[in-house]
């Protein structure tokens, strides 16, 4: 029926069999970019939006002006929580290959994101995670055994088995419950930072999505009503350059950076080094200080890369070269930071080794303890009857009968008789 | 007692709320400086300032995803969706956040936004001006669905509705905005003045949520009913002489089940009526809800008097409504039937 | 002849249309290269294109609104939505345009857009992985909704809604994807090659929308299923050992309501099944056709048979899940009723 | 309950009784701009975004690159289509306030965005508009009797009284439905593109939103695949500075112009003089020109005033000075190329009355004609029994039992008796 197509289709430089090819992004120096004041109006600070912020340079030394210069503690306060993140990851893993979890999200080679733009913000500042960032709870401290009761479904599920693993929440620890369904979350918390800004508070909101989900329609209302009300929010892009098994030029990103959408809304852009922690940090900084003195939003793209399978039910050998990762140029930032503590001589390969080793064994442990309060298998199990609560407020009537229906189709299960 | 049009009536409520509770803000397209395509916000905005009754940007999805932030960071947001057939950008926002919310997070998160949109026919609107799509809400768990038929429940229900712990739906019948509706456009419009649902107290009241009310007690017949069609069965009622019992449901979610089943039980007949179209409308769930609890007294088969399964016709609105002549019909025919 | 699963079945449907018809277009989230997340596009790309089978954006709302384009300039596209709970982002443009588009120009344009999706639990997928919106879409007039229970089906039945000249809802029970499933999670598996609905033609075939099917004959009780639950309803009669007719709809709207109505006629008693929340579900549509239809007819209440009221919960699939036991018990009720 | 709201509120600049005040809006001198080749890459015609395309001068004269050189005749033709256009929302205007139609939704003041950028296409070209762009249909030649019967919703009715009035199609003149959903239009359109670029024809397709209607999702919808796709598509935002009672600012444009999204999404952005019928139809041609080349989508921004109220159901007065037109820096497109066409020699003021004359008395001749099919009071009506067609192909069980119950009521009516 057709003459030849004209259609342009994205492809990513390289699939199975190929060699891995990023030569398509593009990466400033270390130390290249300004660092404007938090005030500068967004149309001076374009360049930030295509650009690269980056601080660590291949001597991994921390130069230029977006050097945060944290104290060594916090260096390693960071680089604890990323190995942490990254651990507690490897674990789940593997008791979802076992089995006793049904799904797991690993954030490999993305520690740094949720872990330097968390410690970069106050205690009480809102997070809005999408699933794969596991390292905002991590950095503020939630206990593993919660995460893990969370993934098990457990009598100390915080979700009471609702959810499926990793769709955390922390009401205390300021972190908002994340959806199955994609950027919802935006809105959400522009929403949220308004209404801080509407109560005169200081407190500002901070949400994350990956580049795929950009393409929903909810980026599009965030970006708009923080443009609109200069909401005290800051709106982060993931770029990790894999949404499942679609490239990230087939959510945009051929063209142009995500960064740059900022500015065409209005607002700031910054595209930063998303497995270097001091830019990331440094970068957050700045953004939360601008949403704070009340010049608004910002749109901050992390540049990383998704190290591992989109999830359990994932297989990436599918669709792109398996040795993807190592040719990666921005490395994997845990090894980065590790590196600049070394030569910052706050740092040394042993007492590394010992970190990750008492940190594999809090994860043991905790997992030990997580399990007493339940597996899909074995141990206590929550009451499937709490299933009909929280609906609404209260249980409205035909849910009490539904229950009640339960209750004798549970009793009749045990009794092995016909309910009726 | 002061007389109100149901959007003086809606006005008042929104008027009374964001006096009593500085956590309640109003949002919306035109609901601002403008007061509403409907004039339902007239006033506020000057009156509370334009920090706690916004213009927003034309995007239904981003005007209740807001309001759910807002909410998480405990304000009461009662946003207007300028016309129910514009609730659908919203919808994910709405079915998939504002209603699970509470349940995803056992509790730890709620959104108490209520959600107002006008809705129904017979002002030339159109087929996207006059859609009464409650059948698709009354379906999602996890939020309330309210739907008044008189200024004086206009008001009270509103204000449940806000001080609600739970996200409501809350549809506007503009059709009786300003009088009721009895179905018969040739008829000289009747202003609320003239209708007890018009006398309006000028203070805070609250009528509860989930309780459906008898309009007319009798014994042949129970009619459900909600927003115009309320006043358009009372005038095919009277016009069959069918000793019908309606009842005024209120709140479609959660429905008041036993009101209803009480009063079918009583008259052994049943005839749904509503606006919106009938295949898997609310109207179905009505008829299989009265049918399980009301089976062995019921004489006749439960009927359905909707709008016709098509969308709703600009230049065959009468053709298309369910007036008193259809309703009356069905009540005869309930009636001959053995 | 070939043994297919559900999933080798729709992909087979899509190859021999791609096959067929230069205007055939796949899209969606991973339908390309790597062939849909779960397989059912696998290998298409590489066999038609990446012009034919696009990998799109995440954006449902983009997806069905660019296919309506496409539609309207004479392709006809096949679209995937990865999982139906996220086909709420899409609502306004399947409603307010794919719906509508032939009605509002009286004809001059129509978009044939076929959309996919996978639905329903069972597979711990959690509250956003396990949803049958059916009922929502149902209600829309402007479109049909298909659900198939086997593979021979879902091939015969997905070729139909290409090849129709409406737009089709097609849901995909992904519960049975890769073999019948009797409501037992405790069971082995079985897979499709152990039934005669895994028995798939090659070729070209087409399965006439809006028929239901007899799955099974009985004079006792007529039951009303769709979907997985068409398996799980079969489970239940057996365990019952009562003589159920078993009613596969198929086709959900238009709805064969003959075939429905003739059988309760017969049988006097009806149990309606889905895995869908009840209130407001498809099941209240079926039950209010039955009961208008076959009230004189009716020897015991028309039973819903349902998941519960609230969304679907991860730790606890089976207590949600409407399995044969809750069905067994609904059979015996309505043979008891009297 | 709270401290002092910092949450950031815009406002137009003059509300009623306030003297209009459009000092907020950035005008390029006519000529200033650069044209760029048609397949420049978006990145450097950035400007363009923010700046303004003018080519008539204060001196009524064309000037600079943009100039598109067209002949008088075409002139005349624009500037017949313009007048017709507003005659005719006269005409219906009037008409609606009688009471003879429902509603009626003018483009007076922005007449040259329909009708030059519809000039500036071909005729095979598919154009997806919005309710305001009435133009199009009439510089494609739809006859007005057609459009008329549509408002009255006729037995000549193409919408067979199923739209509101102005819900115009036109399927032989290329021109898509209107629909009452804001922006819906636009991934439409851009689907159209990719469905024309699959196919290999060098046919475009072009839509229209207004400045408000970019808040939807489908705004972003439409951006990204176009971004993506490189869809040949002219994307338009017409920037009439109001949507219903909501300026601009309201919907994004305070801190940018909405031209600039367009570079934001790696697609060429272009602001433009609303109401320079040169500039518009230079734009338009340029950004056709670059689509049918396969260099991908162009944003425009045709800057404008909305004269009008939002619709025969709306009062401008309750939220903007009733002089604010008079005072629009950018004055009146059929002015403007009126002065123009007189500058040149190629008009007279005598010229131009005898026009307006002519086309007056054309509307009224078609307005006599539409009333034959039938008015709301009084001629033939259409049958209601077609109310029940087109909601599927071929009409459902149901349907037909339905239309035979309304039968039934009908007939009753007519005999005065109850139907059963
Ligand atoms: C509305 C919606 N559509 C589709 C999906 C299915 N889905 C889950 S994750 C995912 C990919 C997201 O990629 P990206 O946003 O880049 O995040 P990443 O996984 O890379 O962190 C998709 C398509 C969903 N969860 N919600
Ligand atoms: C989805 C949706 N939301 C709201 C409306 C109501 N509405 C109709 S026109 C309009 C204003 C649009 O303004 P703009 O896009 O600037 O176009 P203009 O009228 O200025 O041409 C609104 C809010 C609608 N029709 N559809
Ligand atoms: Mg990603
Ligand atoms: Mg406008």
């Amino acid at each position: 029926m057709m003459r030849d197509s004209r259609l342009h289709v994205p492809h990513p430089p390289a699939r199975p069999g190929q060699t891995p090819d990023f030569s398509y992004l593009q990466i400033s120096p270390a130390g290249a970019l300004a660092r404007p004041e938090v005030t500068a109006a967004f149309t001076d600070i374009e360049l930030l939006a295509t650009g690269m912020v980056r601080v660590l340079d291949e001597q991994h030394q921390a130069v230029g002006p977006w050097n945060p210069h944290l104290e060594p503690d916090e260096l390693q306060v960071g680089l604890r929580h990323m190995l942490l993140t990254r651990l507690f990851d490897q674990r789940m893993q593997m008791i979802q290959r076992q089995g006793r979890i049904s799904f797991y999200v690993r954030s490999l080679g993305e520690e740094a994101v949720s872990v330097a733009q968390t410690m970069a913000l106050r205690p009480d500042d809102m997070l809005f995670p999408s699933y794969r960032n596991q390292g905002l709870h991590i950095a503020r401290g939630h206990s593993l055994v919660e995460l893990m009761c969370q993934c098990l479904s457990n009598t100390r599920d915080m979700c009471k088995g609702r959810q499926m693993p990793v769709m955390y929440h922390w009401g205390s620890g300021n972190i908002f419950s994340i959806s199955g369904n994609l950027a919802t979350q935006y809105p959400q918390a522009v929403g949220w930072a308004m209404a801080a800004a509407l109560k005169g508070e200081d407190r500002i909101a901070a949400a994350w999505i990956g580049e795929g989900s950009s393409a929903e329609a909810d980026f599009h209302h965030g970006m708009t009503f923080a443009a609109v009300y200069r909401a005290p929010v800051i709106l982060n892009i993931v770029n990790n350059q894999w949404a499942i098994s679609s490239f990230q030029g087939v959510a945009g990103g051929e063209q142009r950076s995500f960064a740059a959408r900022g500015p065409g809304y209005g607002i700031a852009g910054i595209r930063v080094d998303g497995n270097d922690f001091l830019a990331l940090h440094a970068v957050t900084a700045w953004a939360a200080e601008r949403a704070r003195r009340g010049s608004g939003a910002t749109l901050i793209e992390p540049v990383t890369y998704r190290a591992s399978a989109h999830s359990t039910s994932d297989d990436p050998a599918r669709y792109r070269p398996r040795d993807d990762w190592q040719a990666w140029p921005l490395g994997d930032p845990i090894e980065r930071l590790k590196q600049h503590l070394i030569a910052l001589g706050e740092w040394s390969t042993q007492r590394h080794e010992q970190l990750v080793a008492q940190l594999e064994a809090h994860v043991v442990e905790c997992w030990m303890q997580a399990q007493q309060s339940g597996t899909m298998t074995e141990g206590p199990r929550l009451d499937p009857r709490t299933m009909f609560e929280d609906v609404l407020a209260t249980m409205p009537p035909h849910l009490v009968r539904q229950r009640q229906q339960l209750d004798r189709e549970l009793l009749a299960a045990t009794q092995d008789v016909q309910p009726t | 007692m002061p007389q109100m049009n149901m959007i003086q009536a809606i006005n008042s409520a929104l008027d009374v709320m964001l006096e009593r509770d500085a956590s309640v803000v109003l949002m919306g397209e035109d609901v601002g400086y403008f007061g509403g395509v409907f004039r339902c916000t007239d006033g506020l905005q000057r009156k509370y300032g334009e920090q706690r009754v916004l213009d927003t940007p034309i995007a239904e999805g981003g005007i209740v995803g807001a309001a759910i932030g807002m909410g998480v960071h405990g304000l009461k947001p009662v946003v207007e969706i300028q016309f129910a057939d514009y609730a659908y950008p919203a919808f994910d926002q709405i079915v998939s956040e504002l209603a699970r919310l509470r349940y995803r997070t056992a509790g730890e998160f709620h959104a108490a936004v209520t959600v107002r949109m006008p809705c129904g026919g017979g002002i030339r609107g159109g087929q996207t001006h006059s859609q009464s799509p409650e059948g698709i809400f009354t379906h999602v768990c996890g939020i309330k669905v309210v739907m008044p038929s008189n200024p004086y429940d206009a008001k009270g229900l509103l204000i449940s509705a806000i001080e609600d712990a739970d996200p409501v739906i809350f549809f506007e019948p503009k059709r009786i905005y300003s009088g009721p509706f009895d179905g018969e456009p040739e008829k000289a419009a009747v202003p609320w003045s003239a209708h007890p649902g018009g006398e309006v107290p000028a203070g805070h009241y609250g009528i509860p949520l989930s309780r459906a009310q008898i309009v007319r007690a009798g014994s042949q017949v129970t009619v459900l009913a909600y927003g115009t069609m309320v006043h358009v069965a009372q005038a095919a009622v009277t016009r069959s002489g069918v000793d019908a019992e309606i009842i005024d449901l209120r709140t479609l979610a959660p429905l008041d089940t036993d009101t209803l089943c009480e009063s079918v039980n009583r008259t052994g007949r049943c005839v749904i009526v509503h606006e919106a179209t009938r295949f898997g409308g609310f109207g179905a769930e009505l008829s299989a809800t009265v049918q399980e609890a009301c089976f062995w007294n019921l004489l006749a088969p439960i009927e359905r008097v909707t709008g016709w399964d098509t969308p709703y016709p600009h230049a065959f609105e009468w053709e298309y409504f369910p007036g008193p002549d259809r309703i009356a019909a069905a009540l005869v025919r309930v009636m001959e039937a053995a």
